[in-house]
C-alpha cells in the first residue's frame, strides 16, 4: 500500500514537473475563456450554449496530448524495468500510473471546466455537473488513453499509434458526457447520460489496468 | 552468524538459493543470439558473463529477469517460484537506471527503497556506505557517471534480495569504488546472495565463468 | 484448446480443410445472391420509402456482418493471447480488413439511404457514429499491426486492442434503445419476434447468409495466404542461417 | 545550407515521429469534427458558429502541450552538445529547430483547422482565412513557445515555468488572429488583426532564435 | 605521406595543432573541483585524464568543448581561435551519446555525419571500419551496449576533426574493440590528432597522464 502511495506521489509529481498539470489547466482555462469569445463572437446566449460542450471537448484532446507521456520515458530509461520487478502487480502499477496522471492532469482540468463555463456565461447550477463530468471523463480518458500509450510502445510512429487506437474508444465518453451536459441545460432528464459515463469510466477503470499491464509486458519482452 | 539471521529475517521465506539455466536459448530480432547455455549457480557464487559486444549477455541478464522470452530452455531458480523470484527476490542494475534526470538523488533513492521494499533506515545506511549523503540533494542530472552509477546501486544494499543480476557493474567507477563494490559483493555472497554480472573487465571477486560465443 | 475442433487448431488439417471449404463456400454465396437479388428486386414499394428499401437488402447484411466480423476477431484474438496459438492469430490478421471493408460498405450504403430518408448523409447520432468507431477500430487494429517491427509483439498488442475494443459492439447495437436516434430500433433481432413483414423478411435473410458465406470464403483464402506467407518467411529465415 | 536542411528533417521527422505532427493533424481533426457535435449537440447553426473559433483552441492548445519538447530531449541525451559543436551558429540551429516544430505540428493543424470549421458548418469563405491564420498563428505559437521551453531546461518544474513565460506571450496573437476570424464572419474588415498577426510572427521568428540560444548556452554551462 | 594530405586537406585550414590548458580551475554547484591544472598537448600527442568519480573529468572535457566556463585559468588551441575551434574542430564522445532510441542507426549515423561535415562516402567508410553495416537498419534502442557505442564513435571516422574529447571510451566494448578502437586512436595520432581522454583504465596507446585529485 505504501508503495502504491509513494508511486503515486512520484507519478503525479512527474506528470505535473513535466508541465501536463499546470500547463493544461492555465491554458485550457485561459484557452477556453479568452479565445472563444473572441471567436464566436460575445453574444451571451450563444456562448453559454456552447461553454459547457468546448470545455467538454477541450479535455478530451487535452487528455489525448498528455498520453504518450504516458509509458514511453518510463520505458526508454528502464523504469519500467524496476517497476515490473516487484510484488505489486504490473495491473495495480498501472492503475497507478493513470491515476497520477488523472490528478496532475485531468482534475485541475475539471476543477478549471466549471469556472471556464461559468465565466463564459453558462447557468451557475451547471456547475457541479460539469466538474463531475470532466472529473469522470478524464478518469475515462486516462484509463482508456493508457492502453493506447502501452500498445504503442516501441511501434513506430507511436504518437500517431496512440491517437489511431485512442480516439475511436474516446468517442463513447464525450457522447455520453456532452450528453449529460447537454440535456441538463436544456432542462431534460440528465442522469442517463451521466450513470452511463461512470459506467464507461468504472469499465475503463476495470479493464485498462489489466489491458496495459498485458501490453507492458509486451512491449518490455 | 549475525549475517544468517539477518538474510532469513530480511529475506522473507522465498529466498533464492541457487539459478539454474538449462539449455537456454535466446532469440533477438530474429536472429539466434545463443543456444544450449547452461549454468548451476548456488547460494554464496558469483558468476561473471562474458562474450563479444552483442553476443547476448544483456539480453540473457533480462531474460533471467523475466523481461526476454527464452527460446528454449529454462530458468529455474532453486526452491522458488519464477513468478515470486522476480516479484521481489532480484534486483537488476543496467545502463538504463530508470533514475529521472529532473528528480533530486534523495527523492529518486527513497522511492526505490521504498518501491523495493527497503526502509528508511536502510536507504540511509545505504547512501552512508556508499558515500552518497553530501549527493542527496542534487539533481540527478548533476551527478558524475560514477556517483549516478552509486546511487543506482544503492536499491542493491537498501532492499536486500538474493539475486543481484548486473550489467558492467564497475565501468564507471573510480579504482577505490571498484574495491568497495567488491567488498559489497564479497559480503553479499557471504550472507547467502548470489551475483550473475556482466563484465568486460575481471571482477574482484572469486566467479564462476561463463563466456557466450560470438 | 481441447474444446475446439481439432481440424481448426492443426494448420496442416486446416489447410486440407479449407482447400475444398473455401470455393464451395463461395460457390454457395454466389448462389445465394443471385436468389436474394432476384427477389429483392421484385419486392413491392414501401408505402413509406418507396423505391429506396432495395438498399436495405445491401446495407443491413453489410452492417450485420460487420458486427459479426468483429465479434470473430475478438474470438481469435483471444484464442491467440491466451493459448499462442498461431492459427488463430492468422485468422484473426486476416479477419480485419474484410471487417473493414464490410463496415465501410454499410457506412456507404447506410448514407446512401440516408439521404432519402432524413434529407442528410452523415448525422451525428449514435448508431452511426458507433459503426464510425468500429470502422476505426479495424483501422487501429492494423495500424498496430503493422507499426510493430517484432511479429510476435506486434500479434499480442493486436489482440488486447481487439479485445478492449469489443466494448464497442454492444454500444453499436443497443445504442438505438439507449439514445434516441435518428436511425430505426431493431426489426428482426427481438425478444418478440421480427416486425418485419416477410416479403422483406424473407429476401432479407437470403442475403444475410449470402454476405455470411462471402466473408466465409474469403476469410479462409485469406488465412491460407497468411499461413503460405508465414511459412514461406519461415523457410527464408532458415535457408538464411544454414 | 545542407546541414541546416538535415537538421530541419531531423526534427520535423523527431517531432512527427514522437506523436506532435499526425497526433494533432490527426487526433484534433477527427476530434475536434467528431467530438464537438457530439458534446454540444448537432444544431447546425450553433456548429457553425463555434468552428473557428473551435479550430484556434486547438492550435493554441496543441502548441503549448508539444513545447516542453522541443528542447528537453536533446539537452538530457547530449545531442544538443553535438549540435552546439559546429560553424552553424546556435541561432540558426534554435530557428531550424522551431521551424521543425512548425512543420511537424503546425502545419498539419493549419490544414486541418479550416477542414475542420467548415465540416463542422463554417461558411466556405472562411476556409482560406483561418488557414492562413492558424498558419502564421502557428508560426508565433512555435517561436515564442521556443524561448519558453528554453529557458525552462534544466529547471526543477520546467513545465509550470514554460506556461508562466509562454501564456501571458501568446495572448497578443490569440487576440490578432481571432479578431481577424470574427470581423472576416461579420463582414467586417479584417485585415487589421491579420496584419498584426503577422507582424506579431514576424517579430517572434526575429527575436526568438537569439533568446532560444541565449537560453541553451547558459543551460549547457 | 598519405595521412598529411588527408589532414592537410579535410580538416582545413584552422586545424587545431595544439591543446593547452593553463592553470585551469572549474567550479560546478558552488564546490571548486580542481585548481592549477595545467596541460600542454601537441599534434600527435594523446592524454589519459584521470582522477576519482566527481573529480571533474567530465567537467574539464566539457570546458575544453566549450559547455562549462573555467572558473580560473585558460584554455587554448594553439594557432586557432577558440571560438572555431568548437565550431568544428573537436569532437566529444561520452555517456550522453545523442543517439535517439527510436530511430535507426543508419539514420542517426547519417545525420550526424553530414552535421559534422562528412560525406556519404565517409559514413560509409566509418560504418565499414567499425562493422556497422549489419546494424544499420536496427533502431538505435536495439543495439547493445557497445555497438551503440560505436555507432556514436562512426562520427569521429567519418568527419575528421584533429581533436578528439573521449568520455570513458573503451567501457562498454569487448577485448577485441578496445585492441581495435586502439588502432584507430593511434592512427589518428598519426595523422596529426590529438586525443584527451577521461579513464579510470589505461588506454592501450602512450599517452600523457593527467591525475586529478578527489
Ligand atoms: C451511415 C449510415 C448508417 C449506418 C452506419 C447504419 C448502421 C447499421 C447497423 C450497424 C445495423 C445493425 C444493427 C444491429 O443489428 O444491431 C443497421 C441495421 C439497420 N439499418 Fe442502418 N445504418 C445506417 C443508415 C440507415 C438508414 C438511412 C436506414 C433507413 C432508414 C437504415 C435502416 C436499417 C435497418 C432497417 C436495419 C435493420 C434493423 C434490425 O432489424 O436490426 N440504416 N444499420
Ligand atoms: N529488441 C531487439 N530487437 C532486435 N535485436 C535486438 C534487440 N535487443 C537486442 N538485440 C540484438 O541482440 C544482440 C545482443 O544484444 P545484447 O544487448 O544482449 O548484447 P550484449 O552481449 O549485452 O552486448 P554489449 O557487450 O555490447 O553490451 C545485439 O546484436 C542486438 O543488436
Ligand atoms: N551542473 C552541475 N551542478 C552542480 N554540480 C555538478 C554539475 N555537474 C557536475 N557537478 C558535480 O561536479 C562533480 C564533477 O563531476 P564530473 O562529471 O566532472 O566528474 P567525473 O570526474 O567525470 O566523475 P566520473 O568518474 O564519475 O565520471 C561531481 O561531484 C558532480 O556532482
Ligand atoms: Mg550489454
Ligand atoms: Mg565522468
Amino acid at each position: 500500500m505504501s508503495r502504491l502511495l509513494a508511486l503515486l506521489g512520484r507519478e503525479t509529481a512527474l506528470a505535473w514537473g513535466r508541465g501536463g498539470g499546470p500547463l493544461v489547466a492555465v491554458g485550457f482555462y485561459a484557452g477556453v475563456t479568452t479565445f472563444l469569445p473572441l471567436a464566436i463572437g460575445s453574444e451571451p446566449a450563444r456562448l453559454a450554449a456552447i461553454a459547457p460542450g468546448a470545455a467538454w471537448v477541450a479535455l478530451a484532446l487535452a487528455s489525448l496530448l498528455s498520453l504518450e507521456r504516458l509509458f514511453e520515458r518510463d520505458y526508454e530509461d528502464g523504469a519500467l524495468d524496476q517497476l515490473f520487478l516487484s510484488p505489486v502487480p504490473l495491473e495495480l502499477t498501472c492503475l497507478v500510473k493513470c491515476l497520477g496522471q488523472w490528478l496532475a492532469n485531468g482534475a485541475p482540468l475539471a476543477l478549471a471546466a466549471p469556472v471556464a463555463a461559468i465565466s463564459l456565461g453558462a447557468k451557475p447550477e451547471l456547475g457541479p455537473l460539469a466538474f463531475a463530468c470532466a472529473l469522470l471523463g478524464g478518469l475515462a480518458f486516462a484509463f482508456v488513453g493508457g492502453i493506447g500509450a502501452a500498445l504503442s510502445l516501441g511501434a513506430r510512429r507511436g504518437g500517431l499509434l496512440t491517437a489511431v487506437i485512442v480516439l475511436p474508444l474516446f468517442v463513447p465518453p464525450v457522447i455520453f458526457g456532452g450528453g449529460a451536459l447537454d440535456a441538463f441545460a436544456g432542462g431534460l432528464p440528465w442522469t442517463g447520460g451521466f450513470a452511463l459515463l461512470g459506467a464507461y469510466a468504472l469499465g475503463a477503470i476495470a479493464v485498462g489496468p489489466i489491458a496495459m499491464a498485458a501490453a507492458c509486458r509486451n512491449a518490455l519482452s | 552468524m549475525r549475517r544468517r539471521t539477518r538474510v532469513g529475517k530480511s529475506w522473507g521465506d522465498g529466498v533464492i538459493t541457487q539459478l539454474v539455466l538449462e539449455d537456454t536459448a535466446i532469440r533477438r530480432g530474429g536472429r539466434l543470439l545463443f543456444e544450449g547455455v547452461s549454468l548451476e549457480l548456488r547460494a554464496g557464487q558469483a558468476c561473471a558473463l562474458t562474450g563479444p559486444n552483442g553476443s547476448g549477455k544483456t539480453s540473457l541478464l533480462r531474460a533471467v529477469a523475466g523481461f526476454v522470452r527464452l527460446e528454449a530452455g529454462a530458468i529455474r531458480f532453486g526452491a522458488v517460484e519464477a513468478e515470486e523470484a522476480r516479484g521481489g527476490g532480484l534486483h537488476i542494475v543496467g545502463h538504463a537506471d530508470g533514475l529521472k534526470p529532473a528528480r533530486t538523488a534523495a527523492e529518486e533513492l527513497a522511492f526505490w527503497t521504498g518501491w523495493c521494499g527497503g526502509t528508511e533506515a536502510s536507504a540511509r545506511a545505504a547512501a552512508e556506505t556508499l558515500e552518497l549523503q553530501t549527493l542527496l540533494p542534487l539533481e540527478v542530472r548533476r551527478l558524475s557517471a560514477g556517483q549516478r552509477r552509486r546511487l543506482a546501486m544503492a536499491r542493491l544494499l537498501a532492499a536486500p534480495r538474493a539475486l543481484w543480476l548486473l550489467d558492467e557493474p564497475l565501468s564507471p567507477l573510480d579504482a577505490r569504488w571498484r574495491e568497495a563494490f567488491g567488498g559489497l559483493m564479497r559480503r553479499h555472497l557471504d550472507g547467502g546472495g548470489l551475483i550473475l554480472a556482466a563484465v568486460h573487465d575481471p571482477l574482484p571477486i572469486p566467479t564462476v565463468g561463463l563466456d557466450l560465443p560470438a | 484448446m481441447s474444446w475446439a475442433p481439432a481440424f481448426l487448431s492443426n494448420p496442416e488439417r486446416f489447410m486440407a480443410f479449407s482447400r475444398w471449404a473455401a470455393p464451395l463456400l463461395g460457390a454457395v454465396a454466389l448462389g445465394l445472391a443471385i436468389w436474394g437479388l432476384s427477389l429483392g428486386f421484385n419486392v413491392p414499394d414501401d408505402y413509406q420509402q418507396g423505391q429506396t428499401v432495395r438498399i436495405m437488402f445491401i446495407h443491413v447484411p453489410a452492417a450485420w456482418l460487420c458486427m459479426f466480423i468483429y465479434v470473430c476477431l475478438a474470438a481469435a484474438s483471444f484464442l491467440s493471447l491466451i493459448f499462442r496459438h498461431v492459427l488463430a492469430d492468422a485468422a484473426a490478421q486476416a479477419a480485419a480488413p474484410l471487417g473493414a471493408a464490410f463496415t465501410f460498405l454499410a457506412l456507404v450504403t447506410g448514407s446512401l439511404w440516408g439521404r432519402p430518408m432524413w434529407g442528410a448523409y452523415w448525422v451525428w447520432d449514435a448508431r452511426l457514429t458507433s459503426v464510425l468507431v468500429l470502422f476505426l477500430l479495424y483501422l487501429a487494429y492494423m495500424a498496430l499491426r503493422a507499426s510493430l517491427d517484432d511479429e510476435a509483439k506486434a500479434a499480442r498488442a493486436a489482440a488486447i486492442l481487439a479485445l478492449v475494443g469489443a466494448i464497442n459492439l454492444p454500444i453499436v447495437h443497443f445504442s438505438v434503445d439507449w439514445w434516441n436516434t435518428l436511425h430505426q430500433g431493431a426489426s428482426v433481432f427481438r425478444a418478440e419476434g421480427p416486425t418485419l413483414a416477410p416479403v422483406f423478411l424473407e429476401p432479407l435473410l437470403i442475403m444475410a447468409l449470402a454476405y455470411m458465406a462471402t466473408f466465409g470464403a474469403l476469410w479462409l483464402v485469406r488465412i491460407r495466404g497468411e499461413v503460405w506467407r508465414r511459412r514461406a518467411e519461415a523457410a527464408a529465415l532458415r535457408a538464411a542461417r544454414a
